[in-house]
């Protein structure tokens, strides 16, 4: 039998290693891996697939770049009602609790603020009064939903960027979990790990040094669970020797002071670990106190 | 017997018979736009169709390279050929595409570039030079496919 | 400002990282969600069809077929096919009626089965269940060339057939024209139930026999040893030709030859003298080849709210049994996920050359004769409907109805004495119904 | 006999080579649909085949291959 693996390098790779199985794949705008721990090469390939598969849909229904796609519609209804699917309401339903409990720091509608900070070293500051008006836009509390249509008010945006990459790497892990119960496997997307079958001796994960960029300060060692990182080391300005990251406090309009360079959560799934991060990078000075009161292991780097 | 036909099919063309820039499409709002918009670009053309099932294998990989070149100067233009407007939207709504889509429901810039099949793409370089082209997508070709434009961005 | 915003909230806040897990389960409860685009295009394409074949108080059959089909790639394609059949019921033996009940052997030679007086005989020792699996895989090899080969498997109680398939396909000016070669070979095992009867041997019936000894001898000495097989070779030339935007046009020409065992062990012939009484039964005897021909033609539309085809074929062989098949299907879509569809069949055929009704027991005996109606001159129409239903997802369900009738005719045979009393041609009548659904 | 056979392939070859016939790749919308697929209804056509194989004295003559489906 033909194997499958050589038709579909193009798009993606899969190279062998000791340990298994190594996938290789771009998707939301960051460099993918999937570790799998199986010797049949076949098996891996259909996990591969599947994975990729997977990204690629939720990237094209959720990402902000791409024009007609899901979210693009939902940005561009100018106040009409809008019918939405299961999975949409499950995000937006998600989104809700997260600016409930994060007393309105974590907001999805922040997207025209987003689109105010061009986040390369060369942009300038964004003049007040822009701010002011893209702020005004913003405000979850006024977006009503149910679990069949959705009404925002006419020019709020909504950005599933804070959401939407470890919703994939948690997606992925589920369903290669459900397909392949007892082959271990970590799904990594540009830093967001989830391993969703348990590993006897535990997967070496390399957490990224935000000063020596592509090199690991320190390894953890993960069997089980999940793990995300927030943090503006590469998407970061600098105006008059301030430092600003890539996030963004919806309440004042102007990225978080003081944030910490990056934060790592581990979490019993990508999306909690991941919203924990966020919500530790926009209490900015006090990204340590909130996460010592989560008890849950994390690192910070300033 | 088989030249003779060659030379009838030739004329029938009339004189645009071979693939360029310089042609008439419609864009998304129905106005008549010509393709020498993309030149000095990169540009990737490809015709597709509604109903053309590796067209719609086809999109993913057009929405990828757009993005990973576009700033390089690659431009993608796909250029639809149903007759009816509504097939292309629907398709369009299922398959989200990132890059320039066209609309050429008279077949005459088809018919221009000969096509041999569904989907065909061409590949011009900046100075609008017909270069590379290709008939069917098969997703083990794609490397291959890319391979050419970085080629071609680089000149 | 913002320091002191901070301060406050670091105070305030609460545990939240389990409420947090909690709400984020609610993302992956969900079965699996409709995933908007295309299916994923590697699944299994599978279709199943239940289908019952009931004739006027003869043979029934229940047939279950089910096919799946992948893709590997954007080049290849597997297929498999899983059939089962079950056979109960009677059908014609080949004797003639008579004025007077009759008494035959069963082919197993253990035990007899008789005949009300002007029946026509039937055997009812029919019950027999056929399992066939195939396996195909077609690859486009260059964008004008695609292979296709293929093999089957089918096993019942007396019967085993095996084959392979191939054929090549090249696309001609912008696939407007496919030119086809198929080539196909199988291989027969024949092994009937109480063995295979000599040609033309009288039929021992045991009530003729003082002793069962004696009866036994006798059966026996009309049975040949052993089992026999059949070989076939197909070859196929067809070409398929796109004439418009919605129409195209196949023609194929196919020749067949077959070797070995082609007599049918169950079937016999009565002998009877110039009143048209009974005197002897023989089992038939047919030639051990045959050379097939048929041409076919066919052409489909895609009309705006429907499908239309009609199709003519011509078959002739060596056999001299020739014959015409005109058929159609017309559907028609109601709504875009609800359609009817008309299906006419006439077939029309001339008898071999060997067949006869019977024999005449003064006249020498053939080296072939068959008195099986199936291979002598008949015309036969169908008539039947279907309605489909396109479910989401990609699914479809269709049931549909058919009537078939067959009208055996004399080819030509003077009818002796008091057989003229019975109806030795009678219509057979048919009903099929089927239910398919695929996904 | 031989005469129709040879009469039958040569007519069969020949039509390819007619290039007039057929339409653009683009204009195959129609032919492409599924229900124009010439194995758009294999299962009934294989239960027909077997019913006509197992009641009358001829059969075969169909073949799915070849179609109107222009995209590679």
């Amino acid at each position: 039998m033909m194997s499958t693996s050589s038709l579909k390098t193009a798009l993606y790779s899969l190279q062998r290693r000791d340990w298994g199985y190594l996938g290789e794949f771009r998707a939301m705008a960051s460099p993918c891996e999937i570790l799998i721990a199986c010797d049949q090469l076949d098996i891996a390939d259909d996990m591969l697939d599947m994975a990729v598969t997977e990204a690629l849909r939720i990237e094209h229904k959720y990402s902000r770049f791409i024009a007609q796609n899901c979210l693009w519609q939902l940005n561009h209804a100018n106040g009409h009602k809008q019918l939405i699917d299961e999975e949409t309401w499950q995000l937006l339903a998600f989104a809700k609790q997260c600016f409930q409990l994060s007393d309105g720091l974590f907001d999805i509608s922040a997207g025209p603020l987003m689109e105010l900070w061009r986040f390369d070293p060369k942009a300038q500051l964004p003049e007040h009064a822009r701010i002011l008006a893209a702020k005004a836009l913003v405000g979850f509390e006024r977006i009503e939903f149910d679990s069949r249509h959705i009404e925002m008010p006419t020019g709020m945006k909504l950005d599933f960027g804070g959401v939407a990459k470890e919703y994939a790497v948690d997606r992925v892990a589920y369903e290669l979990a459900e397909c392949y119960p007892d082959i271990p496997v970590l799904v990594n997307f540009g830093g967001d790990i989830a391993c969703p079958v348990p590993k006897v001796n535990p997967w070496q994960v390399g957490i990224e040094d935000p000063q020596h960029l592509d090199h690991a300060a320190n390894v953890l060692a993960i069997s089980q669970g999940a793990l995300a990182t927030s943090g503006d080391t590469r998407r970061f300005f600098e105006v008059d020797g301030k430092r600003y990251g890539h996030i963004v406090d919806p309440r004042t309009g102007y990225p978080v002071v003081q944030a910490p360079r990056s934060v790592t959560v581990l979490g019993p799934n990508c999306v909690t670990a991941g919203m924990l991060a966020t919500m530790a990078m926009l209490q900015g000075q006090g990204a340590e106190d909130f996460l010592q009161q989560q008890d849950v292991k994390f690192s910070i780097f300033r | 017997m088989k030249k003779i036909w060659l030379l009838l099919s030739l004329m029938a063309a009339g004189v645009q018979a071979a693939p360029s820039l310089d042609h008439q499409v419609f864009n998304a709002q129905n106005q008549a736009v010509s393709l020498s918009e993309f030149k000095g670009k990169v540009v990737y053309v490809d015709f597709w169709a509604s109903w053309c099932g590796p067209c719609r294998k086809s999109f993913p990989w057009m929405n990828e390279i757009q993005t990973k070149y576009q700033d390089q100067g690659l431009a993608v233009v796909a250029i639809n050929l149903d007759t009816d407007n509504e097939l292309a939207q629907e398709f369009l709504k299922q398959v989200p595409a990132n890059f320039s889509v066209r609309f050429n429901p008279e077949g005459d810039v088809a018919r221009s570039f000969d096509l041999l099949g569904m989907p065909s793409s061409f590949m011009f370089n900046r100075q609008g030079q017909l270069v590379q082209h290709h008939v069917g997508f098969y997703a083990d070709k794609a490397a291959e496919y890319e391979q050419e434009l970085v080629n071609l961005l680089k000149e | 400002m913002t320091q002191k915003n901070n301060q406050i909230n670091a105070r305030q806040s609460k545990q939240i990282a389990g409420a947090l897990a909690l709400a984020s389960c609610g993302l992956f409860a969900t079965s699996g969600h409709a995933t908007e685009l295309s299916k994923k295009a590697d699944d299994w394409k599978v279709d199943a069809a239940l289908m019952y074949y009931g004739e006027q108080d003869r043979v029934q059959a229940v047939e279950a077929i089910g096919t799946a089909q992948k893709a590997f790639g954007d080049d290849s394609v597997l297929d498999l096919k899983l059939v089962v059949d079950s056979l109960t019921g009677a059908s014609a033996s080949g004797a003639v009626a008579q004025s007077s009940s009759q008494t035959f052997t069963r082919p197993s030679g253990n035990g007899q089965y008789s005949v009300a007086a002007g029946d026509t005989p039937l055997d009812d020792t029919f019950h027999d269940t056929r399992v066939q699996a195939n396996v195909g895989w077609s690859e486009v090899l260059t964008p004008d060339w695609k292979l296709n080969v293929g093999a089957y498997g089918s096993k019942e109680f007396d019967y085993m057939s095996m084959g392979l398939n191939a054929s090549i396909e090249r696309g001609f000016n912008k696939d407007n024209t496919t030119l086809f070669l198929g080539t196909a070979y199988s291989f027969d095992v024949v092994d009937p139930v109480g063995g295979r009867p000599v040609d033309l041997s009288s039929m021992a019936v045991r009530d003729n026999f003082a002793s069962e000894e004696a009866y036994r001898s006798a059966f026996d000495a009309t049975r040949q040893s052993g089992s026999d097989n059949k070989q076939t070779a197909d070859v196929m030339l067809g070409i398929t030709q796109v004439l418009s935007q919605r129409w195209l046009l196949q023609a194929n020409y196919g020749l067949s030859s077959v070797n070995g065992y082609l007599t049918d062990p169950y079937k016999v012939l009565s002998v009877v003298d110039n009143n048209g009484i009974t005197q002897d039964l023989l089992y038939e005897s047919r030639p051990d080849s045959r050379l097939k021909h048929s041409f076919y033609v066919m052409t489909k539309g895609a009309l705006d709210a429907g499908v239309v085809d009609f199709s003519y074929r011509y078959n002739t062989d060596d056999w001299d049994l020739k014959s015409h098949t005109l058929e159609t299907h017309y559907r028609y879509y109601f709504t875009g996920n609800f359609y009817g569809q008309l299906h006419l069949r006439y077939y029309q055929q001339t008898a071999a050359n060997f067949y006869q009704p019977f024999l005449m027991a003064d006249t020498p005996l053939p080296e072939f004769a068959s008195a099986d109606y199936r291979i002598g001159d008949m015309s036969a129409y169908t008539i039947g409907i279907k309605f489909g239903h396109r479910l989401s997802g990609g699914h479809e369900m269709s049931y549909r109805l058919e009537y078939y009738q067959q009208d055996p005719k004399n080819n030509g045979t003077t009818i002796p004495g008091e057989l003229q009393n019975f109806d030795l041609f009678p219509t057979q009548k048919a009903i099929t119904a089927q239910f398919s659904y695929s996904f | 006999m031989l005469k129709p056979a040879l009469v039958a392939v040569t007519l069969i070859i020949g039509l390819s080579g007619c290039s007039n016939l057929g339409v653009q790749p683009w204009e195959k919308g129609q032919l492409a649909r599924s229900d124009m697929a010439l194995d758009s209804e294999k299962l009934d056509l294989a239960l027909d085949d077997h019913i006509y194989f197992s009641k009358e004295g001829s059969s075969g003559g169909r073949a799915f291959a070849g179609g109107g489906c222009g995209c590679n």
